[in-house]
């Protein structure tokens, strides 16, 4: 394994002061905790957003903390749901009056920890409402599992909730419109290489030369299939058709797209990607309204690639395009 | 039959053992957890124990529910994952039934394991059969149950035959349920750390009256 | 080689193509050409800037095409300078009356190649200056051979120059600044691993499990000394030392710090890398007046990082605070 | 001594030629390239000379002037890197000596020669020594001059012999130079496919009059 990092198990601690240290004017730490916040939080008046889950998928969810986005963002260990003493304090710090909105990937661990904070912070009668993120349609919704994971879709829940918030909505408005854009927006990803959680030292899967995983998640884990390595053109067709399948676009709906990358694919190919992905939505004649391209929910140093498609109305168009103010997202 | 107990400084052995068969068997959990997981869970519950065992250490606890309570406490907060709020609410359903009594009867630590499946099933929502630490707690407890007595022989029996038995399941909870029929094949990680913390216990529960 | 495209000759095509399909209102391609050029160019009344080189710097050099920066941006094929006809047509297109300044970075093939489309240029009536970066100190000084290489620090030369013309300045202000900008900063990098161009299926170099490069360019080339692995508190004592020899920065002086990503390494490894070299610079009371931490200048999927350290006085400090609005970068 | 002339054939020959022998030893360049450089000499190369040579068969020439001057071109456009303006620079100033002479006699080539050496010299502001396409470039054109004639023989000679010297040469010039002493023990891609160059003209040359 070869990493920049002094000791494994004070990798996320370094970070975390990494990020304050460069961004002090945006992020604060809060003490003893791993919890970033806004520099200004509380807020006063608005609803706060929590955000968070295990380390790795840098700039989620650090990045994202600032004006139009979240008020704080809880670090777990790498690849490790943060645990619910650290989110509760995250609660406390960022309730401004008006309840707290918790943004939770859909993974057994996310949901457990934030529930157990959220009944926590309930106790000390801070109004809590919890989404659950789900946006991963390489696995299959079913009422038996966990259901699908939640990956790069998150960001666009972040940006939306975070817009509605900002403006002052209620914590029921904020949750509404969060849940809206859950159900209106699906992603799909693969993966070229593996990655190495760097406590553990190994990569998390093999791949031959000419392998690829499909529907991998952001977490290391190996993905729902196997295959030959695929072009462009192919690997677009194959992720466009899975999350179509599951949105059943129109002609001339309006969409918001996210090509994400895991971390270790150069922009390059994200572009390369895009350019293959979009004759695919013309040919749909799809009115793509926004496009984001970049990494932002990544997966350590994996390579692959995620899309995203976001099925947009006037409310979800409206908030997207609003000015946020983040250290890794700004419009 | 002797009636037997179950006082503070065993359940302290108890805790002890289970940190150091985990920490031996960190990265054998890592590699169960990374086949179908994400491979963390022998880091967790490696910090887990360590952070348990250092609160024992460093303060001194009148009865097992207590030391159990501190126990549930630290898995909370230092575990994180799936595991961290599961065995955290299981030990806190445990410290709980098992009050402030001093030394405790067979039968009473019996409910309050059962207690703790129970509280277990009730944050994760699986069942038995999903692969999930579920399918060695159930078991394990029924068994007790049965047995009307904290058997250490039959305990660590069943709780090996569970653990490995979920080789051939196909995971329907937790990480693993992603893989579908690509989970089948290999041993959960939860349930071989719960399998870990059985066998603890019927090697504590074996030097009784030693 | 694992990358995602179509066909390795089509690679900079697409991404083009691609950089356009996800950002046309803020892009356009000069028909023809490898050159993207800000949807409103020329500017009128503004001098025009273009910057470019080898394709596989992503987001350099079209990234950084907008309000404050670019106002053109030649791509080569992957690590190769662009030919003097395409950078002729970049700066037609982008004069609007002011002249043109080309941002240059100092290889041998990019200095000829940017040198003939001047004269080109210039034949025509329009007035070109150029600026050359050789902001590398991994590479000795020497009137003998072809000096440093330019690199990361490209971006504060296209930030500073950016935001002078922006505000309406001559030629000679925005070259002097842009001059000004090339004596003050200085730049080092490293590798953990090597890089693949697509057309040529193999790594440009190969590093054993425990080995790194110090002082590798950004062009898959071998770097200037192979070592052992360090920690992140070694490797930031290796780069800034490095630098700091040749700024011979002073107590209290202010900084801008540039920790930029090859490609590959997360930008938790960066936050790691960043917090231990704050501590080398808190601990020399340097004044960190702005800190960017991200991919800048990458050298496709190579894993390592450069530190960047310029110097700044108060018209540096300005111009660099000041609003910009390109693809990758954003005040 | 039988006075020989190039003609239009002939330096069209040389060309294809030239873009045969680097189509075929296109990965060796690579390479050679990637182990003190940057890997891409041979696609510029194979790029700009096959590019080249569709130029000269979709168009009818006049003289070899007008061949190299077309071949000057495209080489400025399509190869890019530092190979792109070198060579192009070269191969511009021998078109422009050449002139529009439909035969050309071997002094007059020989000199325009030199009037590309010169070009690439000034364009790249190397000298002989700092392991570039120069140090096999200034040898062969001295050889010419001192021969007198486009001897085919010392032609082929000298280049191999001078390119085969970069080995030991420290890069001074060039991508090479940024790994100073790293660089020695290799020989330079340029001066590789300017011997290519040189042995095309050779064996062009060699069957003159056959
Ligand atoms: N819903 C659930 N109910 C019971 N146990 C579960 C559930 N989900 C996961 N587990 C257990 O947790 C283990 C994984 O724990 P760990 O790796 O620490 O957390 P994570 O899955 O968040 O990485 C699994 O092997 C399984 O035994
Ligand atoms: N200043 C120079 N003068 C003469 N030849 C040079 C000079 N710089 C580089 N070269 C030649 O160019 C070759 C590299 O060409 P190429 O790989 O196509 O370009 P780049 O170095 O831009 O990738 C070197 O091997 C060397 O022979
Ligand atoms: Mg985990
Ligand atoms: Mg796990
Ligand atoms: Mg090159
Ligand atoms: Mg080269």
């Amino acid at each position: 394994m070869k990493k920049i990092l002094n000791d494994v198990e004070a990798v996320v601690d370094e970070m975390l002061e990494g990020m304050v240290a460069a961004h002090p004017d945006r992020l604060r730490r809060l003490k003893g905790t791993t919890v970033l916040v806004r520099k200004e939080a509380p807020v006063n008046g608005k609803v706060g957003i929590v955000s968070g889950g295990g380390s790795g998928h840098e700039p989620a969810h650090g990045g994202f903390v600032g004006e139009g986005m979240l008020d704080a963002a809880v670090a777990g260990e790498v690849f490790t749901s943060p645990t619910p003493d650290q989110i509760y304090e995250a609660i406390k710090a960022v309730h401004g009056g008006k309840g707290v909105l918790l943004i939770i990937k859909n993974y057994t661990g996310d949901v457990m920890n934030f529930e157990m904070a959220a009944e926590m912070a309930e106790i000390d009668g801070i109004k809590v409402r919890q989404v659950i993120v789900n946006d991963d349609v390489a696995v299959e919704d079913s009422s038996f599992t966990s259901g699908r994971r939640g990956i790069a879709g998150t960001v666009l829940v972040h940006k939306i909730a975070g817009a509605l918030a900002a403006n002052g909505a209620s914590l029921e408005q904020v949750e509404s419109v969060a849940n809206k854009v859950i159900q209106n927006v699906k992603s799909m990803g693969m993966s070229l290489t593996p990655c190495t959680v760097p406590a553990s030292g190994k990569p998390g899967f093999q791949l031959a030369e000419n392998e690829i995983e499909i529907g991998t998640g952001i977490h290391g884990e190996p993905g729902v299939e196997r295959t030959k390595i695929l072009t462009a053109k192919e690997l677009a067709e194959v992720l466009f058709q899975k999350v179509n399948n599951d949105l059943n676009l129109q002609e001339r709906e309006e969409v918001a797209i996210l090509v994400n990358g895991l971390g270790a694919t150069p922009l390059m190919e994200l572009y390369v990607l895009h350019y293959n992905l979009k004759a695919l939505l013309d040919k749909k004649k799809l009115q793509v309204v926004d496009t984001i391209v970049g990494e932002w929910m990544t997966s350590l140093e994996m390579s692959g690639v995620s899309i995203t498609i976001l099925r947009l109305d006037d409310q979800l168009k409206t908030l997207l395009k609003q000015e946020a103010d983040t250290v890794a997202f700004k419009r | 039959m002797e009636v037997k107990n179950v006082n503070t400084i065993e359940v302290k052995w108890w805790i002890k053992k289970f940190q150091e068969k985990i920490s031996s068997e960190k990265s054998y959990l890592t590699d169960l957890d990374q086949a179908i997981g994400d491979g963390d869970h022998g880091h967790n519950m490696a910090r887990g124990t360590a952070e348990a065992v250092k609160v024992l250490e460093a303060k001194t606890f009148t009865c097992p529910g207590n030391v159990l309570k501190a126990v549930a406490m630290t898995f909370i907060s230092k575990i994180g994952g799936a595991s961290g709020p599961l065995y955290g609410s299981a030990f806190l359903k445990i410290s709980q039934t098992l009050g402030i009594e001093e030394t405790i009867k067979d039968a009473l630590f019996i409910s309050a394991l059962r207690e703790g499946e129970k509280a277990l099933r009730q944050r994760g929502k699986a069942v038995l059969g999903e692969k999930t630490m579920i399918d060695v707690w159930s078991p394990v407890v029924a068994e007790l149950e049965k047995a009307n007595s904290l058997n250490h022989e039959k305990m660590r029996a069943t709780a090996e035959s569970c653990m490995k038995a979920t080789e051939i399941l196909e995971a329907k909870k937790g990480r693993a349920a992603y893989l579908g029929k690509r989970s089948v094949g290999h041993i959960d990680a939860g349930a071989y750390s719960s399998y870990l913390l059985f066998l603890s216990l019927a090697e504590t529960l074996a030097k009784r009256g030693e």
